[in-house]
């Protein structure tokens, strides 16, 4: 059955190879891995979150560990959409990367116009507009905690750009199927969620923030149940595909996803942890394809069998 | 990990069988380890390569990580057990650039931040190179190898904060008296590795003596690759602006009088 | 310094004897502990959440463990408030525990006559009341989850006791600090968060739900930073008296609460991995008073120094 | 930890230096386990004491767990080093009623369930109680400390599930086989350790021959301490009303008749 499986996954017009992102900001822009990891291999790439101009970020300490998961504060440093696309997207071309590139805007105008550019750019397969980062104040969030910010800006998107488009929402809301709901119903292909829990960790013995943007975004396994419940709640209310993340460290996890209602899945953290992840996980699930006689991994997908749990629950 | 050795209740010397590693290592690179299991210790910590490790042949066996026990993971591998697997990926970011004859290589040490010139000195041994280490530890039980340093002939400057070996105060003290005694055509590179506070002053005084300086700078890594952008340094550019570098692929070791020091 | 070391607090008109109280859901009725614990040393023991009726809850698998956390789905089994009345407050006055009774109603109605009740009862130092339970359909959650369900079971409630009353807030809402502030307006004395997080896991052999309730709620130390942040939001949201909790394992943890804003602070998973928990609790605070030279606990309250902190930051 | 003997890729025995808890505990009850450091994993997790360790002078030293691995904690355990510290509280629940002679005490384990009746073996041996084990396992390698229960003058009744030792199948067939062949007037307890089904089916034949059923139940228990409420079994009243009683406190040990099996 081997030579048979099929591992490949759509989202919207696009296929992936297989259900396999490195998720934005885990992964600098990709060219950092590309002597370690084969990019070609994944099934994307999702670059660090771009906005139209360069950015320095927060000052340091950006990160701390938490339990099971960690904190962060970047404040999106990055070298803006055009040096990308001269500087990096040509060798990602080359290592035949399939590139997500991740947007973020202060504006709605500013997400228009990042889409603008990229549409243009050869070598981009999709755009994952960042309307969740909890670590500033331009972050989207603005857009993600709202619902009609967020029909508003994936609308606008939508006209300048055929590209795939996939809104990625924050954890932070209520009712997250809602915003699932707002983003298909403005066109998006694909939703990906979720980005990371607006968090904080102090040091009681200077009694300061040990991050120095007070506050930052929870990723990891700590948060693996919550964004795999996330994921299961926004299955239920949109058939446009679902790209789950959060805290996923090894073929399990992911598969726990896809079972849970994820076309692909994007792995962030545990990429920190161990950069050689990607053949494990591509593995991993083939083997696990192979034990339960599966032929193709998008068969999987929304599979979770609740006939025996007791159906009541509130989905808040 | 295949010998721990135990030098006081906070230092310890690991020894981990990793010959690719090791044999690829240059002076002030790094590896980032994983201690412990499970996800909690969830990230690796990143590790200055203390010694080469050689059998008899001088074939490379491994590599020996200096400790300083102050959190989890570290406290983890103080008391990490023989045969226990630890994960070590290296190594990686930019090494000292080690000078020439007759350059004196002038190393700066603060505690902990001693790991990096083991081989460094090494490397300068071998090139000829007369060497000084300015070493500074909180008490004479916490000066550590000193015997490696002076077998492969570098003069060493010691201070102590409670003044039980060396000098009594900060190791930058003596590196300054000596600079200033120093004629200026006489080159030196100043190499250094410790806690901030030390790095910018010896980065100052460099620059002060006008003499070119490498520091070691230690920020918290999350990935070692490039990937994170958590291990950032504000460095001044000609032009006077200031950008956040990833000391990870540009350092650890950067040219100290860049660096924009708080 | 030791000797003169005060380390009450107060909550609304109780004063507790130490800012430490045993989460409710995770000490049983406090008689199950107290022959390891002596129930007088802490600060107050919040009992399990009770109905008006007995309940058996759900079905085992009732928790999971996951990383650095735990679901749980019990579901509430009860022995109702009369039966708590008569055949639990009687020992715990007898062993002078300081006794928070959770309170959960299926109707406004239910959490008005269940507080009736506790007020005519010896012995009831406060009513918690739990609003957000994520494991049943009548957990609270249709008040806990709406601005005005809060405001009016808390102002229904507030017209029938005289009791300290401390509603308990969900963590699985956009803006937890806006229903801290409609607690307050409600004429609340406190309010307690954070509950649980919704989420779920999947044995993807099966690929059934990890607990026969398909979603449960997630506790331990993995909740802890987002815990600490929506506390030190509710901080700058309201004057009343907060009580934190989430994922506190040792005193450093609790002394992170009482920094980000918390009066008093609950701990529950902890109290499953060490049930010897509170005296080294108890111990670590004073410890750290007398390192700090902090005369009373009390000082030690939303003492968080963010001067240094880049302040650029959403909080949602 | 004072020892670690595998019994095979999955089984070991561990032994732990914990006299007080050794020295209090009866047969069928279970102490509960931190594996690793950290918070991952983070609960403890139950295990039976499964035999209490004495010195020369009979003095208790501590107690021995037998261990199956199957997730975390359990591999955690099956890898511990001499020496490790391992936190164990104890001993918890109901345990098993040893009867008295002439009644005989039927003992019946599946797998790993072996674990409670070393020690209600030693009760029943020292109150002169005819006894026999029925003791199950997938194959002859996995029937562990028979020498144990022989040299206590129990008679052994085995079965594997691949016919490598003893009769082929389950153990609840010879159980039944010999109640059936048994006089109604001849006294027999039952006790059971196991999987759910095997405590089960056990439970039903009991029923079915009128004989007295001691079952040790197996839920994921949070606290062991009556905490939690997650170790819950539905048992039935007598008026036919099934409540969820708490298996850490009203068991692990409960009468099989009154259970409400699935
Ligand atoms: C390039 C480089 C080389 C290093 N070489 C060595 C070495 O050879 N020997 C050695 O003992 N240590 C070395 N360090 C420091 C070492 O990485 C940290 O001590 C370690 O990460 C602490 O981990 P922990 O889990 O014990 O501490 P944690 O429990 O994670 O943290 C304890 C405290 O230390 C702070 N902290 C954690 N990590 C760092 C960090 N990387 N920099 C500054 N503060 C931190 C935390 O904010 C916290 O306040 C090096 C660091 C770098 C960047
Ligand atoms: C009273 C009692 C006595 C026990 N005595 C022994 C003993 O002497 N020796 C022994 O090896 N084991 C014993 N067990 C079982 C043991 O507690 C479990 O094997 C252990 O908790 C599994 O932990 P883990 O971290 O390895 O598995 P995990 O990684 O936590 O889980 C692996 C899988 O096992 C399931 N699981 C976890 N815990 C339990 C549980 N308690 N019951 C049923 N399924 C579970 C999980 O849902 C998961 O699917 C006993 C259990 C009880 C309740
Ligand atoms: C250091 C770091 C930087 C991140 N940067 C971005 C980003 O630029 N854009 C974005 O959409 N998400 C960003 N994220 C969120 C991740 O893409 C992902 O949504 C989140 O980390 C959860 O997945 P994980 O638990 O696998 O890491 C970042 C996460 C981390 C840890
Ligand atoms: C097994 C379990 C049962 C719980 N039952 C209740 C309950 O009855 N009422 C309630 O308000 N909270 C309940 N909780 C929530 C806890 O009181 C607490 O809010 C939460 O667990 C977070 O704290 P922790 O991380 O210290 O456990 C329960 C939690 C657990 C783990
Ligand atoms: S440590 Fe991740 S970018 Fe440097
Ligand atoms: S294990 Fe917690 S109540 Fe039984």
């Amino acid at each position: 059955m081997g030579a048979e499986m099929d591992l490949s996954v759509r989202i919207g017009a696009l296929t992936l190879k297989n259900p396999l992102i490195a998720a934005s900001g885990c992964f600098g822009y990709g060219v950092e891995y590309a002597d370690l990891v084969d990019l070609a291999s994944l099934g994307g790439v999702a670059v660090k979150g771009l906005f139209l101009a360069e950015r320095e970020g927060h000052p340091s300490p950006r990160i701390v560990e938490t339990p099971a998961g960690m904190l962060n504060a970047i404040g999106l440093q990055g070298i803006g959409v055009r040096r990308f696309i001269f500087e990096k997207l040509p060798e990602l071309r080359a290592r035949r990367a399939t590139v997500i590139v991740n947007i973020c805007g202060s504006t709605l105008d500013e997400y228009v116009e990042i889409s603008r550019i990229l549409s243009d750019a050869e070598g981009v397969a999709a755009i994952e507009l960042n309307i969740s980062c909890p670590n500033i104040k331009e972050g989207g969030m603005q857009f993600g905690c709202s619902l009609t910010g967020t029909f508003d800006v994936v609308s606008a998107v939508r006209k300048v750009t055929r590209l795939p488009l996939i809104p990625k929402l924050t954890p932070n809301v209520t009712d997250v199927a809602s915003f699932a709901r707002a983003s298909a119903d403005a066109g998006a292909d694909a939703v990906s969620l979720v980005n990371t829990f607006l968090a904080m960790a102090i040091d009681v013995e200077t009694r300061r923030p040990k991050i120095s943007n007070v506050v930052g975004g929870l990723s990891g396994p700590a948060i693996r149940p919550i964004a795999v419940r996330m994921v299961y709640e926004c299955r239920q209310a949109v058939k446009i595909p679902i790209i789950g993340m959060g805290g996923i460290t090894d073929a399990r996890d992911a598969i726990e996803f896809m079972i849970a209602g994820a076309t692909a899945v994007q792995v962030g953290t545990a990429n920190f942890v161990d950069p050689f992840i990607w053949p494990k996980l591509i593995d991993g699930i083939s083997d696990y394809m192979r034990r339960h006689q599966i032929a193709r991994v998008a068969d999987l997908v929304g599979t979770l069998d609740t006939a025996a749990g007791d159906k009541e629950w509130t989905a808040s | 990990m295949i010998a721990n050795r135990q030098l006081s209740s906070d230092y310890n010397v690991l020894a981990l069988r990793a010959p690719s590693i090791a044999a690829a290592a240059s002076p002030g690179q790094f590896v980032m380890v994983k201690a412990g299991s499970g996800h909690d210790p969830l990230l690796r910590r990143p590790f200055s390569v203390f010694e080469v490790l050689r059998d008899q042949t001088a074939g490379v066996t491994g590599l020996s990580l200096l400790n300083k026990r102050i959190g989890v993971s570290t406290s983890l591998l103080y008391a990490a057990r023989l045969g226990e697997r630890i994960a070590c990926l290296g190594p990686l970011g930019r090494p000292f650039s080690p000078v020439d004859a007759p350059t004196e290589a002038w190393m700066v040490a603060g505690g902990v931040g001693l790991a990096p010139f083991a081989t460094l000195a090494h490397a300068l041994c071998s090139r000829g190179v007369r060497s000084t280490l300015f070493y500074g530890a909180r008490r004479a039980q916490e000066l550590f190898y000193l015997d490696l340093f002076r077998g492969l002939g570098v003069e060493l400057v010691l201070t102590t904060e409670d003044g039980s070996a060396g000098e009594r105060g900060r190791v930058v003290a003596p590196l300054e008296r000596r600079l200033a005694a120093r004629r200026a055509d006489a080159p030196v590179m100043v190499y250094a590795c410790g806690p901030e506070g030390m790095l910018a002053s010896t980065a100052k005084i460099a620059v002060r003596y006008n003499r070119p300086c490498q520091v070691s700078v230690e920020r918290i890594m999350g990935c070692g690759l490039g990937g994170c952008y958590s291990c950032v340094v504000p460095m001044r550019s000609d032009d006077g602006r200031v950008h956040h570098v990833r000391s990870c692929l540009s350092g650890p070791v950067l040219p100290g009088d860049q660096i924009s020091w708080e």
